[in-house]
């Protein structure tokens, strides 16, 4: 609007360097990023913030109170609860990190298709999308782990077995939230004048999609994902709470909650307060970080 | 020919339920002083008396009808419409005698020949009603059933039934009926309690579905309208009933099909009378209530199976070192808050038959033995064990438990395999599981035949068509001779013997029975209550409100 | 206007056809890969052949193509469809007819919704407008950290909490102090209670409302700075408008197109959420019919709950573009 | 006939208007451009001027191959481009470049300056040898008057003006023959609208460019062009050499057009001869019949409504215009 | 100056005698990222009854935010008034109660924006935003209120305008809205317009119709205009006197003649010399090298300095001030006499 919010040229830095040094002084950013740190440290290198064994459970300990060694104390089958909290991070992390990187792959390649052809193949993708929109996200999930989750995947082993079918459902119900998305900011890409430049020079439909488009589409999705991980550990979270999720012994939070929530009137609120700071926490860096950087990338928000 | 007979569990209802409630669940009204007793339910599958299959439905149902017989706190018969004992000369014809006058709400007599034709028509094929397997051994029952389906689920039909009535019951007169066995067993009368033999009312048979939504019965109890599927089902006194009538007016069940149970909470709220708290709840309620609670074993036994038909579990080594290496106490502690007694028996205590410590050897646990045991028999190390549940519900937990003590007593790791309940049913049946599964056990009768006969008795010889792959000969001529034994008692030593030898070849590592404790809401005379642990249950009509 | 509404209406019905078929395909898929549902009746008990074929009958589950893997089962689609073509939706695996559980079922969830939908206008909207207007001081960071929160605490967890702590501790404090008939007691459930179906479902349609309030108000908070820096804001000030005058009718108006969109996808969402909440509560509402259905294979159920889920989310969706076409009179539908 | 870079024939595009629940049918056209036949001289520059709505983009976009005609020929020495495939278009992309009104938009904000001049390089893969394009690129950075070690910058970091710079360095690249210019100083300042419209006359003349110029500031399409064509709803009403379309403008439309523009002169103040126009341009879907302008005109008679004037040489004229009643007047200089 | 309006109730303490408006020394600034901007950094003019002043300026100039700071009606945060006089007949509006300064706007003040289509509430008709002027400042009917709307619609010569009334602004063709935001700003007969660059969107003929609509009514109604463009052409066909503004102050003040005559800051010769002229034939155009400054760090001295060609060292380290270089015009310039002096 007035002429001067128009920052002169010369002294602008770019959209994401702007955006770092915007971030770099937030304490929000600076506390989240040192949570998120440790969270991913947590969940990729469990066994260097405990050395007791998560599945080292003794029933007799049942539900006993911190002593040396146990800072937190058992849960209800005598598993220490501070080492099972802490290797229940790792499936959470790794099935979000997994589901958006589908997702950002395959909504934002069908988003980038529909979004520059526009016409039939939107028009056959926006469909599609309307189909998985219909059925609810939750709904569907859990019809299709409660239906699927036992069959045995092919070619899939070891600790990913345990986190596919639940990462493939997600994906499925989510890809269509960046598909929409992208799809959004490359139909307001595909008409800006750089991308008729490159038409001008000759550019093929692949080069001005990906070389040109979607790199200025991705802004809105970007500052996403970090919001997007933090819902779909609570996904998974909830899927685990109702039984769908990852199977014990395998542990994570989700499973943790949903073992401790009856507990919690019943003279063990320790056994639900305890993973539920530690998902919260998780939860609460990523949508902290998400915010920060979408304020950064589009400070008109703000 | 399966020999099985029932596990009236269903799903998922039943393995939360029975450890957790049991059949009984109320509470008192809230202080209206109303003649009402609140109880909360799952949602029945059935009410038709012929087609009930679990607790639920026989919850209800033996409040609306009554039989020839109910059960006695010992197990004994307790004559209901029937007068007297049934009585044989040979255990293979059986004579009941009959009292009369009764008759159904609707005012339809009750007689001989009421249960005759209630009977044919639970028998007969084609009427798929999940009781009949109760007459199999009854004369004649053979030529009810449809012939096999001669292209499996294809279009063409199995022939129809050679017969329509079983011609093993026979109406003597109006107060007699006679019942003829194909072999004499001595057990038989204990079958006669059971929800199957409740007598149904021409009009009822005559439009059975209506008859499931508002059933036309005989019992201490009539329906108020129409069963309220997954919301609740109400009941008032019947006041023509002839045997013993409640002391107040309406009884009413508010049916819980949440994803927990979540009776406690209304219980707590004051919406319900009587209530099971959840075994996370159990502390705090037996602080609070703890002069209110009854607490009683169940007569449901729980083990973990064993696949015997494969190869890693044949060697029974393998098995009793499983069994050695479960704390019971432990998962009964932690678990069920002490709720629950260890098992070391095949048989519980309450059940006729049952003797003390016959599997003292094996259903303990002894770490150290067990570890011996394993690394002598042929279990190929480093295997991971795969532990079989279906999924939802408390056996996961347990299940859960006994992996981490296989884990920490044998040194073997675990993986659970959840899967859906008809999955499980499915491969259990296909004998496709291949590791140890949870496994529960309700009794249809009060006989330590039951605990046995339907579960590890094999026609063929492989056990093939046992879920265990379980055969042992020992075992079954001695099955077969207690079921042909001339007395209870003869019979019953028959069966413990039998027993022995489960208790060292292990099909299944008995684990606990359940332990049900019961809140008893303040607006009820707590004197009043009576809690029947063969049926497993509060009994409502003795019920007395404050 | 018009025939834009019946193309979206064909779209719809085209939509809807696929996702039917997709769920009839699925619920088959689920058969042939785990087995007969039927199967489960009967629990440990031995099933004679004739009676697993009779009961598969009753339930129309004796199709063979459930026993091929893959079978898309065609038939058993279309007969479901005549079926439904006549508004019959078949009955569930306790026999009872499904459009009588789905009548029962929908007043409940309803009543839910609409609760959700008021938390959401009264206190989504206002505490965003609110927002932008006092945008940077107290009212503004309460606001965005309140909603911060409500994203970063998990739907089911909140669920959980708020049935322990309102429903239980609180509700069993009410109830001793002021008996279990009082309003606040009857209020303060942990579960449904059928003696106050409506003031029972207010704490959790509250808490299904928190769910998804974040994304209201933040949107409407977004939405009014948006506007508020707009040229026609700045217009109505050099008109000399009072404040209120601006931001009620030149501002909030304009604000509120999206957020109404919003509220429309909010509420598919919502139904989702109720899966978990009606679970909990033990709410006799559709979430909880599905959930079992699903539970049990029970395949009409599910079929014909998600069916309604999918219209209900189309016809809101459908709505709601009308109802912004009113609002904006920019938006003219083809 | 050797001396025409480009010449366009009967040129068209029409966009559909579609209607239909499930089928979209055709329902009307949107004439954009409705048959406009322009020559491209080697050199020289050509302005196209007309007001929003006109078709001159359209028409631009049509030049680079950005849409495609409806109908009529474009031919770039002599051959139409618009029959040929892939390759022609190649062809006519290695002849004919555009340089785009918005410094702001048509540059890739996530490439730098060498990306963005240099790509041309990658998509014509033969223009210049891998090795040589860094120099290539800086060589045209120098060109255009900017600093060739600002290579790696992004055009975030340029002003406004060099930004069009950096543009035209693009359209450069492949060292085109033909530029098509749309509006390019017009989102500028006007203190740095002279920069870059000496720069365009420079390079023409180091060059030997021939510009397409389309503009609606009629003051720097006088400055820039040898030639100028008017345009009027699709169509062009009047072209000729600068000096003929501006000191003695034939057609009606031209005139008012002329003589709304303010000129920088307080002193013409009430002395020049001012023409406004009444009403709106009429909608491209559905244009009066006849001559397109007779709506506003205030010679209009029947004839114009019944008979479509022409665009050829009239009597009276040295140039072509289309109007039944063309004649001279001076709107653009003080008359007393 | 006929038809001064003596009395007003919502400004009893006017002086009719004083200037219609007197801005002196006005400074804005604002808030931004980069620190604070000076976008407006010391404007002073006055403007009568019946005059039109032009202020002329390149983006980031500061004129935009010096009609609005007139109009009251900055974002404040992040713009604030740093400091300044706004004296409507002598009451400075910048001291006035917020309901006072509402008051006057509209009623005294009023202002035509640039974009008519985003300036314009999509969401309503344009006779909802007519006559809500009338009826919430007169306090009119509904139906008295429109038909004063459909007088305010003929006036700007609206085709029609007892249908166009019931439409919305985007069904207005661009210079029909800008005629309804004209006869918006001039419903309650206010006694100064300010149009921000009211042409910049339109075409050229449009132009002419809507520069000719202002005169128009300007005269009837002897009101003070305030002219916001960047287009000299306009400014040399309508204005009385001109301000020049560059990075936020005013470099040159004269009556319009003298100004295109003979300027007296380099800045205004250069710009003068850099537009393409329609009435003659192209040389080379003369440029402006360079670029303003930020108006975060405007560098000491004067701001042109950088760009000009007479600049001294002088000129790099003191602000000159607005001065009297001859009757009735003022130059910011050290060098101002050789300015206006030619080369």
């Amino acid at each position: 609007m007035s002429d001067v919010s128009t920052p002169k040229p010369s002294k602008q830095r770019s959209l994401w360097s702007d955006a770092f040094h915007d971030l770099r002084k937030r304490p929000t950013v600076i506390v989240s990023v040192v949570v998120l740190l440790v969270v991913f440290a947590i969940a990729f290198f469990p066994s260097l913030f405990t050395s007791v064994d998560y599945k080292q459970c003794d029933i007799a300990l049942t539900k006993a109170g911190p002593v040396s060694g146990h800072p937190l104390g058992f849960d209800e089958f005598g598993c220490d609860l501070y080492s099972q909290a802490i290797y229940g991070a790792g499936p959470s992390i790794q099935l979000a990190l997994m589901v958006v990187v589908i997702t950002l792959l395959v909504g934002g390649f069908i988003g980038v298709l529909a979004g520059f052809y526009g016409r039939w193949v939107d028009a056959i993708f926006s469909r599609i999308v309307d189909i998985f929109s219909s059925v609810p996200f939750l709904l569907g999930s859990i019809l299709l782990l409660a239906m699927f989750r036992d069959v045995d995947l092919p070619l899939i082993s070891g600790q990913f077995e345990l986190i596919i079918p639940a990462v493939l459902t997600l994906a499925l119900f989510g890809w269509t939230n960046t598909m929409r998305l992208i799809r959004a900011s490359v139909m307001e890409a595909r008409s800006q004048d750089y991308v008729h430049a490159a038409r001008s020079l000759g550019a093929a439909d692949g080069r001005i999609m990906f070389r040109h488009i979607l790199p200025n589409a991705m802004a809105p999705v970007v500052s996403l994902i970090p919001l997007s991980i933090g819902g779909l550990i609570s996904a998974e979270a909830t899927l685990s709470f109702l039984g769908l999720g990852i199977k014990p012994p395998s542990i994570t939070w989700g499973i943790m909650i949903s073992n401790g929530a009856g507990w919690f009137t019943g003279g063990y609120p320790r056994l639900l307060i305890v993973p539920s700071i530690f998902l919260i926490v998780t939860v609460l860096a990523f949508v902290l970080l998400g915010d920060a950087i979408r304020d950064a990338l589009d400070p008109k928000l703000r | 020919m399966r020999t099985k007979r029932v596990m009236s569990a269903i799903a998922v209802a039943a393995i939360a339920g029975l450890v957790v409630s049991a059949c009984g669940s109320g509470g008192d009204d809230a202080g209206s002083g109303s003649q009402e007793l609140n109880l909360g339910l799952g949602e029945p599958k059935n009410l038709v008396p012929p087609n009930v299959g679990e607790s639920e439905g026989g919850e209800v149902t033996r409040l609306v009808y009554s039989g020839l017989y109910t059960y006695n706190n010992d197990g004994s018969l307790k004559p209901v419409i029937a007068e007297g004992q049934p009585t044989s000369t040979d255990n293979k014809v059986w004579t009941i005698k009959l009292k009369s006058g009764w008759t159904f709400q609707n005012g339809e007599a009750i007689d001989a020949n009421t249960f005759k034709k209630a009977w044919d028509y639970t028998v007969y094929g084609p009427n798929a009603n999940s009781g009949s397997y109760f007459f199999n051994k009854i004369t004649g029952f053979a030529d009810t059933q449809s012939g096999a389906d001669p292209d499996g689920d294809g279009p063409q039909k199995g022939a129809e039934p050679k017969a329509k009535e079983l011609s093993g019951v026979k109406v003597v007169d109006p107060t007699t009926i006679q019942i003829t066995l194909d072999t004499p067993w001595v057990v038989f009368p204990a079958l006669l309690g059971y929800t199957a033999f409740y007598p149904t009312a021409d009009a009822c048979r005559a439009q059975i579905e209506a008859c499931n939504e508002a059933p036309i019965g005989n019992g201490p109890f009539k329906f108020v309208g129409k069963w309220e599927h997954k919301t609740s089902i109400k009941l008032e006194k019947w006041s023509d009933y002839k045997g013993e009538q409640p002391s107040y007016q309406k009884l009413n069940f508010t049916i819980f099909t949440g994803s927990n149970n979540s009776q406690w909470a209304p219980f707590e709220a004051g919406s319900l009378d009587i209530a099971a708290p959840t075994p996370d709840k159990y502390e705090s309620a037996k602080q609070k209530y703890g002069d209110r609670m009854i607490e009683a074993d169940s007569p449901s036994t729980w083990s973990l199976g064993f696949p015997s038909y494969d190869n890693i579990y044949k060697d029974p080594k393998v098995r009793q070192a499983f069994s050695l290496a479960v704390d019971r106490q432990g998962i009964i502690d932690a678990i069920f808050t002490g709720r629950g007694k260890p098992l070391a028996t095949f048989i519980p205590t309450m059940i006729p038959g049952y003797t003390e410590g016959t599997c003292a050897t094996y259903c303990k646990t002894d770490p150290a033995a067990a570890k011996a045991l394993l690394d002598s028999s042929t279990w190929p190390k480093g295997k991971k064990v795969e532990l079989w549940i279906n999924s939802g519900g408390t056996g996961e937990k347990i299940l859960k438990a006994i992996g981490d003590q296989l884990a920490k007593n044998l040194g073997v790791e675990y993986e659970m395999k959840n899967i859906e309940w008809n999955d499980f049913l499915q491969k259990k049946q296909d004998h496709k599981l291949t590791g140890p599964f949870f496994t529960g056990w309700q009794p249809d009768y009060a006989d330590s035949e039951n605990y046995m006969g339907p579960l590890y008795y094999s026609g063929a010889k492989d056990g093939s068509d046992n879920d265990f792959g379980y055969y042992n000969a020992d075992f079954q001529k001695l099955m077969d001779e207690g079921n042909a034994a001339p007395t209870i008692a003869e019979a019953h030593a028959k069966y413990t013997a039998a027993e022995k030898i489960l208790t060292e070849t292990l099909p299944v590592a008995p684990l606990y029975t359940g332990r049900t404790s019961t809140v008893i809401g303040d607006k009820i005379d707590f004197k009043s209550v009576d809690r029947n642990p063969i049926l497993g249950g509060i009994d409502f009509v003795k019920i007395k409100l404050k | 206007m018009g025939r834009y509404v019946i193309r979206r209406l064909l779209q719809a019905v085209l939509t809807l056809s696929v996702v039917l078929f997709m769920l009839h395909y699925l619920m088959s898929l689920a058969i042939q890969i785990n087995g007969n549902p039927v199967r489960t009746f009967f629990g440990d008990k031995p099933v004679s052949d004739e009676l697993l074929q009779a009961t598969m009958e009753k339930f129309n589950l004796d199709d063979p193509c459930l026993k091929s893997v893959g079978d898309p089962c065609w038939g058993m689609f279309t007969d479901r469809m005549q079926q439904w073509s006549h508004f019959d939706f078949g009955t569930d695996f306790q026999s009872v007819k499904i459009g009588d559980s789905i009548a029962n079922a929908i007043p409940v969830t309803l009543t839910i919704f609409a609760i959700t939908t008021v938390v959401w206008a009264l206190f989504g909207v206002t505490a965003g407008v609110l927002a932008a207007m006092n945008r940077g001081r107290f009212i503004d960071y309460l606001v965005r950290i309140g909603t911060t929160f409500t994203l970063a605490i998990p739907g089911f967890l909140m669920l959980i909490l708020v049935q322990n702590i309102f429903g239980v501790i609180i509700g069993n404090w009410f109830r001793e102090q002021f008996g279990r008939e009082s309003f606040l007691s009857l209020i303060f459930q942990p579960t449904y209670s059928a003696k106050a179906p409506f003031l029972s479902l207010v704490i959790p349609g509250i808490a299904l409302g928190v769910f998804g309030i974040a994304g209201i108000t933040r949107l409407s908070r977004t939405s009014m700075l948006e506007n508020l820096r707009s040229d026609f804001v700045r217009t109505a000030k050099a008109k000399g408008l009072k404040r209120t005058r601006v931001t009620i009718v030149h501002t909030l108006r304009n604000s509120l197109i999206p957020v109404v969109t919003v509220i429309g996808f909010a509420l598919g969402d919502a139904l989702g959420g109720s899966v978990v909440l009606e679970g909990l509560y033990n709410i006799p509402g559709l979430g909880l019919l599905a959930f079992n259905g699903v539970k049990t294979n029970d395949t009409a159920v599910v079929i014909a709950v998600v069916a309604l889920a999918s219209v209900v989310f189309m016809v809101t969706n459908l709505i709601v573009d009308l109802f912004y076409a009113v609002l904006d009179p920019r938006i003219r539908y083809e | 006939m050797s001396d025409i870079a480009l010449e366009v024939t009967d040129l068209k595009k029409h966009f559909p208007i579609k209607q239909g629940i499930v089928f979209k049918s055709t329902v009307g056209q949107v004439k954009a451009v409705d048959g406009v036949s322009l020559q491209l001289r080697k050199g020289e520059t050509l302005g196209v001027v007309g007001e929003s709505g006109c078709g001159k983009s359209t028409l631009a976009k049509m030049l680079v191959g950005l849409e495609k005609p409806t109908g009529g020929s474009i031919s770039v020495r002599g051959e139409d481009v618009t029959r040929l495939g892939k390759a022609g278009m190649r062809r006519l992309r290695r002849n004919v470049q555009m340089v785009f009104q918005d410094p702001y938009t048509s540059l890739n904000p996530r490439m730098t300056v060498g990306d963005i001049i240099g790509e041309p390089f990658e998509i014509h893969e033969d223009a210049v040898p891998k090795s040589g394009r860094r120099r290539a690129v800086q060589d045209l950075l120098d060109m255009v008057g900017l600093n060739p070690d600002h290579i790696n910058r992004y055009p975030h970091q340029f002003s406004g003006g060099q930004r069009q710079r950096i543009g035209i360095a693009r359209a450069l690249a492949l060292k085109p023959e033909i530029l098509i210019c749309d509006e390019p100083v017009s989102a500028l300042d006007v203190s740095i609208q002279g920069q870059v419209i000496n720069l365009l006359e420079q390079l023409q003349d180091d060059l030997g460019l021939s510009y397409v110029f389309i503009a609606h500031d009629l003051s720097v399409v006088r400055h820039i062009s040898d030639r100028v064509a008017v345009m009027y709803l699709g169509r062009v009403v009047e072209i000729g050499n600068e000096d003929e379309i501006y000191d003695s403008p034939m057609h009606p439309y031209t005139q008012a057009l002329l003589s709304a523009v303010p000129v920088p002169d307080p002193t013409l103040r009430g002395h020049r001869d001012e023409i406004i126009l009444e009403g709106d341009v009429p909608s491209p879907a559905n244009p009066p019949s006849g001559c397109r302008f007779r709506t506003r005109c205030w010679k209009a008679t029947d004839k114009c409504a019944s008979e479509e004037p022409l665009l050829q040489i009239r009597q009276g004229a040295p140039h072509a215009n289309a109007c039944h009643f063309a004649a001279p007047r001076d709107v653009v200089h003080a008359v007393d | 100056m006929a038809d001064v309006k003596f009395q007003s109730e919502i400004l009893p303490e006017l002086d009719p005698s004083a200037p219609l408006l007197d801005v002196r020394d006005l400074q804005v600034e604002f808030r931004t990222r980069d620190g604070i901007a000076k976008a407006v950094n010391g404007a002073n003019f006055t403007v009568n009854r019946g005059e039109t002043l032009a202020i002329v300026g390149e983006s980031g100039s500061g004129k935009s935010v010096t009609s609005q700071a007139i109009m009251g009606i900055l974002e404040t945060p992040p713009a604030k008034i740093a400091g300044g006089e706004v004296l409507f007949h002598g009451v400075d509006l910048l001291t006035l109660s917020k309901e006072r300064k509402r008051r006057v706007r509209a009623n005294h003040v009023a202002m035509v924006f640039q974009d008519a289509l985003s300036a314009l509430n999509p969401v309503y008709t344009v006779g909802f935003q007519l006559a809500e002027l009338f009826r919430k400042h007169r306090g009119m009917s509904k139906a008295e209120a429109k038909k004063k709307s459909l007088e305010l619609l003929d006036l700007v010569k609206i085709p029609a305008a007892a249908q166009r009334i019931n439409e919305y602004p985007h069904q207005f063709s661009g210079g029909m809205r800008q005629r309804v935001m004209i006869a918006m700003a001039l419903a309650l007969d206010p006694d100064l317009l300010i149009a921000d660059e009211p042409t910049t969107a339109l075409d050229v003929t449009v132009q002419a119709q809507i520069m000719r609509l202002l005169a128009e009514i300007q005269a009837e109604r002897q009101m003070g205009l305030i002219l916001i463009t960047h287009d000299l052409g306009v400014v040399a066909d309508v204005a009385d006197k001109i301000s020049v503004m560059y990075a936020g102050r005013i470099v040159e003040q004269a009556p319009v003649l003298d100004l295109f005559g003979k300027p007296a800051h380099p800045y205004t010769k250069a710009l003068l010399r850099s537009i393409p002229r329609l009435d003659t034939k192209g040389q080379k155009l003369e440029v402006i090298e360079g670029l303003p400054p930020v108006l975060t760090n405007i560098p000491p001295g004067c701001a042109f300095a950088a760009r000009c060609h007479y600049a001294q060292d002088v000129c790099r380290t003191d602000i000159p001030l607005l001065e009297t270089v001859a009757a009735d015009r003022a130059a910011a310039c050290h060098f101002s006499a050789e300015v206006i002096n030619g080369e």
